[in-house]
């Protein structure tokens, strides 16, 4: 007879403010198999996890159902809680009386019925759980980072440090991601190739990094500690080994006026190109499609004048198959262009740029070598705005989130026009100056006092082109909404953050959720920011949600760590939540007949083929086998067979059966 | 596909010309406009600012009548009466019970089954619209929208909220300059041209300045408020800016109408403040 | 029949759907206490019969949710489970059982709540 | 016949099958299954339009798959049976001979491919008549259809003659003799009869060849077939997949298409 | 949406009134004044439309700010140009918002006195229609001049407009002027029943 301790939680007030924890106590007591039933305020707290265990050792039980909040958050917990009592953790179940019950209900008999129901649907669950034991599985001690910019450079460089070898895989020529872009970073101003570079140039060296640019993941098969990867290396049509990176070729390369991607296409660029001068590597790719050759079939000028003949027109994309253990995705995000905003005329004004342009303007590297120039005549712009919140906090645009970096490089572009327009007028149109990092409100403050940035606080509604001037129509809600027109002669929109073009298809080949904005879901908001919800795939940067420098590097280090933790172990310990072929005594042996339709039901192809044969080696029989190491549980070919002889520990027959009677009220004793 | 046909109180007075030129434009054209049976005000500004129930049930009338009738679609050139009648059957037909309600305040049961259409959708549906050009309409024109064209977006989906281009495609086809100007969608000043002239010659001053500054040679409209505030309330506009403007303000179907050849007389010119006349000097067509 | 209180069952995946009405309950969004869950690892392992089970044993009403297509957390198991819902459900109306009583679903974490209004309503 | 009783004594003298399996004369001028070990035996084969019963059932039975190779009389459905008791990796190529009756004489087919050929050069698809009769299921409403078979299956005795009947439920142990936990109720109720002839019905799902085997042994004589037919019909209209047309086939209920056309999941 | 898990005094606050006449609710409003900004007549108004909204969110907890709004200038100078609507971020109905206000104001003759001009104009015009079922634009000038008290103006535009035949003396009726008077009276009954 079944002895189940039955633990109802108070949860604070979370569950018993609607729901009568004392009745469902009693209800659970009278079910049959009861032997133990409880309520306490916290049971996820030592004293609650302690009555568990003491309840375990006096009543002797053979099963536990905790009723507190939802499996995905304590179920580990009180599972090693009953393991260290000595019952097998896999003979614990959590009922969700919290998520499910207490939190979506309104106060009643009804919400208290419905908690007593769920409890009942789960004691008689456990009932049918069998004592498991873990699975062993190897790991692959390689781990792969999908993007190489500050975030993924980051992780590479500390999973390596750690020992392990590293596949950086980064979709640009180069690695280094927006931040090579920036001219300079708040809040210290500190030039942002100088802290950046180096980083980038320990990544090529590091002994344990491999890394594969102007690549893509193909597709990624497999599970936690035992992915296979495919990477396809697009043709850079140069031969990598014998190209020295002199750069003869981009200089002689005839089509010169094709704009430049890291220019944010303010810059022009030739064909065969660079991106740009610290690229990492430092090798030239060829634009087959703008290259004349690719075109036309003539020029090959490049060929002509490459001292090491590193040039291969005919070089063709290349898949390249890796065994990893853990992906981190550090793909980074996009922003909105200036053809965004309908009022402030789709794009057609040519002053009216976005963020990243104005980093391009104020780089020493940029198209202007720095000078502040604006992109329509070259001349100086005397009043420069800048426009906060343009597309975040926007519902009517679809981005109704807060972007979280543009307050703070506003304020910077802002300083940065005027340490190079002294007597430049800048003025910042904002609504809420979100300055919340360490030395950041000083930054603002700075940019205020000594710079003499004017700030308006009001959205701007509009903004057209007149004579010559960008008349930029605001108000100032703090002068009594008064509408006003400030002539700039030139605009900067800080434009929203979004997700990076393609994040959703890479998304699906890695079976990872993703938001309605296509931001990478991480497990839990606040305490698994770096994992996913797919075991063995971490996430770092602006991919999850748009995040400035520091938190993009901390995440990364947390991503690093979280890949370090899990090569720590010879094995890795995997929940036996796996399939099973039924087998039984002789003559039947199994009764699984051999049809093996169920293969083709399986994801994972972990169904082989068990050949039975008697003592004198006769083959009685071929039945299907479940592979421990490739099954992962998805229980597809446990519905589809006929026969009932596959099934899966932890959701078995017997277990969801009993769930679907006690449900609905018809318990052990009926059919 | 009947199409109807609803002048407004406007048409048959101060914008008479419009009538005229639409009138003509469609006999041309060989369309017949059947106008909506006894047709009654749609309110305009007053209806919905003073009373909320009115402002449905004049419109709903109207749609009710030309139901009966058989239309699939009415013809509102007047953009006030084309917002009026748009808001109305976009409210009726996403709130069944105000709709029983008005329709029985109304008497006759509104249905919505007939699409309310504004001048430059009619126009725009129509064929082979450039093959009746006979003189090209050869003016660098700033093609002037207003405001109840193009919103509210969500009710008359009709072409772009901000910087809308249906009319200068159209200005194009009869050959035409359109300007890219900013003052497409800002607002003349509406009703408050008879109660607060003065504001209606600040705002309708600021369109003028910036089509003149742009180089128009006419002002396009397609609404009689605004043809009333631009051309009528020229003398106020220009008090108060202390300048002349001499850009003469013409509806799109009197272009149209040019462009095809129609006499002036019959389009209605000669009752315009603003003499529908273009210098010589910078222009070969020649002069009306 | 006012007082009628349908029982209803949700067969739910883990990933997308038990994940969202986590959600649900985080962000405090109502729905009936007449909606059960019984959570599964994947729509693919639903089996009809559990189904016919629950009809035999009282339900009024079923919901059958999970991920939606290529968003599988084992990347096919939703689309073997919509193979088998098109038959059985097309099966279940030749026998003149009524297919409105069974609601099959894709919802996406965040879509819980959808589920929720639409069996609130549909109850 | 003739040339069927002489093929089936060749056989037997030759030794090249163990036993043939045929039709012979049953009481009240039936046709029944005989089992033909002796050339002598070859005699009582007949064939006839009352030759009715899909024979490849034989096939699965353990007390004939002791007896050695078999040759059977095959009917186009029990070609079918074949071909896809193959595809189920049941039955072996060259284990078993199929003598297909084409008019007068018999077509010996030794292999699957074989088999694949002949099958493939008739047409197996629903014939009008079945597809009517699904139509008017169609027409009829809701209730109609839901009193229609709420009496046919108040009659089910839960004898599982069908099920025995059947050559596609060669299952050891089926699903209905799990008691652990209990899938199908025992007793012949009505619910219970219900979850019986759906699970059978969805089991049979894209496998069933249609050889009405299962409604002529229905002893309360429930049309059966219409279910199988109805199921079949749904997979080849929205899968475009037919059961038993080649011995190397995925089953269209555990494979699937990314677009599978569907327009109820919300 | 206003969350349900916690009772909202449903008075009779200004807010919740405009809440269930227009569906607007102003709490959605965060103050970016991108409304204010694009508001043709924004500079002549007292409060500018941000401002109203602000008055609003406000007037359950300060009924002055409802008499603020209630008896403001900006209601009657709103062209509801809509071009804050389309601009909204929170895509908030403001001219709806303003048409409320103003059967408001009217209903507790709060109208600022301000705006008598243009409440003549809209009353004279509606007078015209329930009386000839359309517009007769001399009629309504008179009316509007007997109301308004500005009997010189515009004297120099009639005539001209009389030349170019813009001016029509006759008023051109609807046939069943009845209905129309039915339709006044049923919509002004209505009126007096609001609060």
């Amino acid at each position: 007879m079944a002895r189940i301790g039955v633990f109802i939680c108070h949860c604070g007030e979370n569950i018993s403010a609607t729901v009568d924890v004392g009745k469902v106590a009693e209800a659970a007591a009278r079910i049959p198999g009861v032997a133990h039933s409880v309520d306490y305020k916290y049971m996820c707290s030592d004293p609650g996890q302690q009555m568990v265990q003491n309840a375990i050792r006096e009543k002797n039980l053979t099963g536990v159902v905790v009723a507190a909040c939802s499996p995905r958050m304590h179920e580990p917990t009180f599972r090693r809680a009953c393991a260290a009592a000595g019952l097998n953790p896999f003979l614990c179940e959590m009922a969700n009386i919290r998520e499910h019950c207490s939190w979506v209900h309104e106060k009643g008999d009804a919400t208290t019925e419905k908690a007593i129901d769920i409890v009942r649907t789960l004691v008689a669950k456990v009932k049918k759980n069998k004592a498991l034991q873990p699975i062993k599985v190897p790991v692959t001690k390689v781990a792969m980072v999908i993007g190489g910019g500050i975030a993924g450079i980051q992780a590479s460089l500390d999973i390596a440090n750690a020992g392990h070898r590293v596949i950086l895989v980064e979709r640009e020529p180069s690695i280094g991601g927006h931040m090579s872009q920036l001219s300079e970073t708040f809040p210290t101003l500190d030039c942002s190739q100088c802290i950046l570079t180096p980083r980038m140039v320990e990544v090529a060296q590091h002994a344990n990094i491999t890394l594969h640019t102007y690549s893509e993941l193909e597709s990624l098969e497999g599970f936690i500690g035992n992915f296979k990867a495919r990477i396809r290396k697009k043709a850079r049509s140069l031969d990598e080994k014998l190209c020295t990176g002199c750069g003869l070729c981009a200089q002689k390369c005839p089509t010169r006026r094709i704009a430049s991607e890291f220019d944010a296409g303010l810059g022009l660029r030739p064909a065969i190109y660079v991106p740009f001068p610290q690229a990492v590597p430092n090798k030239p790719v060829i634009d087959r499609e703008h290259c004349t050759y690719y075109l036309k079939g003539k020029c090959r000028l490049c060929e002509k004048v490459c001292p090491t003949q590193a040039i291969r027109f005919d070089q063709e994309d290349e898949i390249v198959e890796v065994d990893v253990g853990a992906v981190v995705l550090a793909t980074g995000f996009d922003i909105k262009h200036s053809d965004f905003f309908p009022e402030y005329g789709y794009g057609k004004h040519k002053d009216v740029i976005d963020g990243l342009q104005f980093e391009r303007l104020a780089s020493a590297s940029g198209p202007t070598l720095g000078e502040m120039r604006r992109p329509s005549d070259g001349k100086v712009p005397e009043t420069v705005v800048f426009v906060a919140c343009a597309g975040s906090r926007d519902p009517a645009k679809g981005i109704e989130y807060c972007s979280k970096i543009c307050c703070m490089y506003t304020a910077k572009h802002a300083m940065l026009y005027k340490h190079k327009v002294h007597h430049g007028k800048p003025y910042v149109f904002y609504m809420d100056i979100r300055a919340g990092g360490k030395m950041y409100e000083e930054f603002v403050r700075r940019a205020m006092e000594e710079d003499g940035v004017q700030y308006v606080r009001g959205r701007v509604s509009r903004i057209f082109e007149r004579n010559g001037k960008l008349v930029v129509k605001g108000a100032d809600t703090l002068l009594g909404a008064r509408p006003m027109e400030i002539e700039a002669d030139m605009v900067v929109l800080a434009t929203a953050g979004v997700a990076q073009a393609g994040a959703e298809e890479l998304a699906q080949k890695l079976h990872v959720s993703y938001d309605a904005h296509k931001f990478y879901a991480e497990a839990h908001p606040k305490l698994r920011p770096v994992e996913t919800n797919t075991a063995g795939i971490f996430l770092a940067g602006a991919c999850q949600a748009p995040k400035d420098i520091p938190e993009s590097v901390a995440q990364a280090s947390g991503a690093a760590a979280k890949v370090a933790a899990l090569f720590s172990q010879a094995e890795l310990v995997r929940e036996p939540l796996i399939a099973v072929v039924d087998r039984q005594a002789p003559p039947l042996y199994s009764s699984c007949v051999g049809c093996f339709l169920c293969q083709s039901a399986c994801p994972y192809q972990a169904i082989e083929k068990e050949e039975i044969r008697g003592r004198d080696g006769q083959l009685l029989k071929t039945v299907a086998k479940v592979n421990p190491g490739l099954c992962q549980g998805c229980g597809t070919c446990v519905a589809f067979c006929r026969t009932k002889s596959i099934d899966i520990q932890g959701f078995s027959h017997e277990q969801v059966h009993a769930e679907v009677l006690a449900l609905l009220n018809r318990g052990d004793r009926d059919a | 596909m009947k199409t109807g046909f609803y002048p407004g109180c406007s048409m048959k007075g101060s914008a008479r010309e419009y009538s005229e030129s639409l009138l003509a434009v469609a006999a041309a054209l060989g369309r017949d406009l059947p106008e909506v049976p006894d047709w009654n005000c749609c309110g305009a500004t007053a209806a919905h600012n003073l009373d909320p129930d009115l402002a449905l049930a004049l419109p709903a009338r109207i749609l009710a009548a030309a139901e009966k009738e058989g239309m699939d679609e009415v013809l509102v050139p007047c953009a006030a009466c084309y917002s009026r009648l748009s808001v109305t059957r976009h409210e009726l037909l996403a709130d069944e019970a105000l709709r029983r309600r008005i329709s029985g305040l109304v008497e006759a049961d509104f249905r919505g089954s007939a699409r309310v259409l504004n001048i430059i959708e009619w126009l725009a549906a129509i064929p082979g619209l450039e093959g009746m050009v006979k003189a090209p309409f050869a003016r660098r024109v700033a093609c002037y929208y207003g405001c109840l064209l193009v919103r509210p977006a969500g009710v008359v989906n009709f072409d772009r909220p901000e910087e809308p281009q249906s009319m200068d495609l159209l200005m194009k086809k009869i050959g035409a300059e359109p300007l890219d100007w900013a003052f497409k969608t800002e607002c003349c000043g509406a009703g408050f041209s008879v109660s607060r002239t003065d504001l209606v010659a600040k705002l309708s001053g600021l369109i003028l300045e910036d089509a003149v500054a742009r180089g128009a040679e006419a002002v396009i409209v397609a609404c009689p408020m605004c043809h009333l505030n631009l051309d009528m309330r020229r003398p106020n506009i220009e008090r108060r800016a202390g300048k002349k403007y001499h850009i003469p303000v013409i509806y799109i179907t009197q272009a149209l109408g040019l462009a095809m050849g129609l006499p002036a007389k019959k389009l209605g010119l000669q009752r315009h403040k603003v003499a529908v006349k273009f210098p010589a000097a910078n222009s070969a067509a020649k002069d009306i | 029949m006012p007082d009628f209180e349908p029982k209803i069952v949700a067969f739910v995946c883990n990933w997308c759907t038990y994940a969202g009405a986590d959600l649900t309950g985080t962000s405090r969004m109502k729905y009936s206490p007449q909606v059960s869950i019984i959570r599964f690892p994947c729509t693919g392992r639903i089996d009809f019969m559990l189904l016919l089970k629950a009809f035999a044993s009282g339900a009024d009403g079923i919901i059958v949710s999970g991920c939606h297509p290529n968003d599988c957390h084992y990347s096919s198991g939703n689309f073997h489970a919509r193979r088998r819902w098109i038959i059985f459900r097309g099966l279940l109306d030749f026998l003149g059982i009524d297919v409105r009583r069974v609601q099959f679903s894709w919802y996406g974490r965040w879509g819980r709540s959808r589920a929720t209004s639409a069996c609130a309503a549909w109850a | 016949m003739n040339a069927l009783r002489e093929k089936a004594r060749e056989l037997l003298a030759a030794k090249t099958v163990q036993v043939v399996i045929g039709y012979g004369r049953g009481s009240g001028g039936s046709a029944r299954a005989v089992f033909m070990r002796a050339p002598a035996q070859a005699a009582e084969l007949i064939f006839d339009a009352t030759c009715l019963q899909n024979l490849a059932v034989y096939l699965m039975k353990p007390e004939v798959r002791k007896l050695g190779k078999a040759a059977l009389v095959a009917t186009p459905a029990a070609l079918r049976t074949i071909l896809q008791l193959a595809a189920e990796n049941q039955v072996a190529d060259n284990s078993l001979l199929a003598l297909a009756p084409v008019g007068e004489d018999i077509m010996p087919l030794a292999t699957f491919a074989a088999i694949e050929a002949h099958v493939a050069a008739a047409d197996h698809d629903l014939s009008a008549a079945e597809g009517a009769e699904l139509g008017k299921f169609a027409a009829m409403g809701l209730e109609e259809r839901r009193r229609f078979w709420e009496e046919q299956f108040s009659r089910c005795l839960k004898c599982y003659a069908c099920r025995a009947a059947c050559p596609l439920c060669y299952c050891t142990r089926c699903t209905v003799e799990c008691n652990q936990p209990q899938w199908i109720p025992v007793p012949a109720h009505d619910l219970g009869n219900l979850e019986w002839n759906v699970m059978r019905a969805m089991h049979l799902a894209g496998r069933c060849v249609n050889c009405g085997d299962c409604s002529r042994a229905c002893p309360v004589g429930i049309p059966l077939y219409l279910l199988n037919q109805k199921l079949i019909s749904d997979v080849s209209s929205v899968f475009q997949a037919r059961s038993g047309m080649a011995a190397r086939s995925d089953n269209a209920m555990s494979t699937f298409k990314p677009n599978d056309p569907e327009d109820f999941i919300r | 949406m206003r969350s349900d898990n916690h009772a909202h005094p449903a008075g009779p606050a200004l807010a919740d009134r405009v809440l269930e006449k227009t569906g607007v609710d102003v709490a959605r409003c965060y103050q970016c004044g991108k409304c204010s900004a694009g508001c043709p007549l924004a500079a002549d108004m007292d409060f500018p439309p941000s401002q109203v909204m602000h008055l609003l969110q406000l007037a359950a907890g300060f009924p002055e700010y409802a008499e603020l709004a209630l008896r403001s200038h900006t209601i009657w100078l709103c062209l509801t140009c809509e071009i804050c609507y389309c601009r909204c971020p929170m895509e908030l109905d403001i001219p709806k918002v303003m048409d409320a206000l103003r059967h408001e104001s009217l209903a507790q003759k709060k109208t600022n006195p301000k705006a008598r001009d243009i409440i003549a104009f809209h009353r004279a015009f509606l007078d015209s229609v329930r009386t000839t079922g359309r517009l007769f634009e001399m009629g309504q000038v008179i009316d509007y001049k007997l109301r308004s008290g500005h009997f010189l103006q515009d004297m120099l535009q009639a005539p001209w407009m009389f030349l170019v035949g813009k001016l029509h003396l006759l008023p051109e009726r609807v046939r069943d002027r009845r209905l129309l008077g039915r339709i006044f009276a049923r919509t002004s009954k209505a009126k007096e029943k609001r609060p």
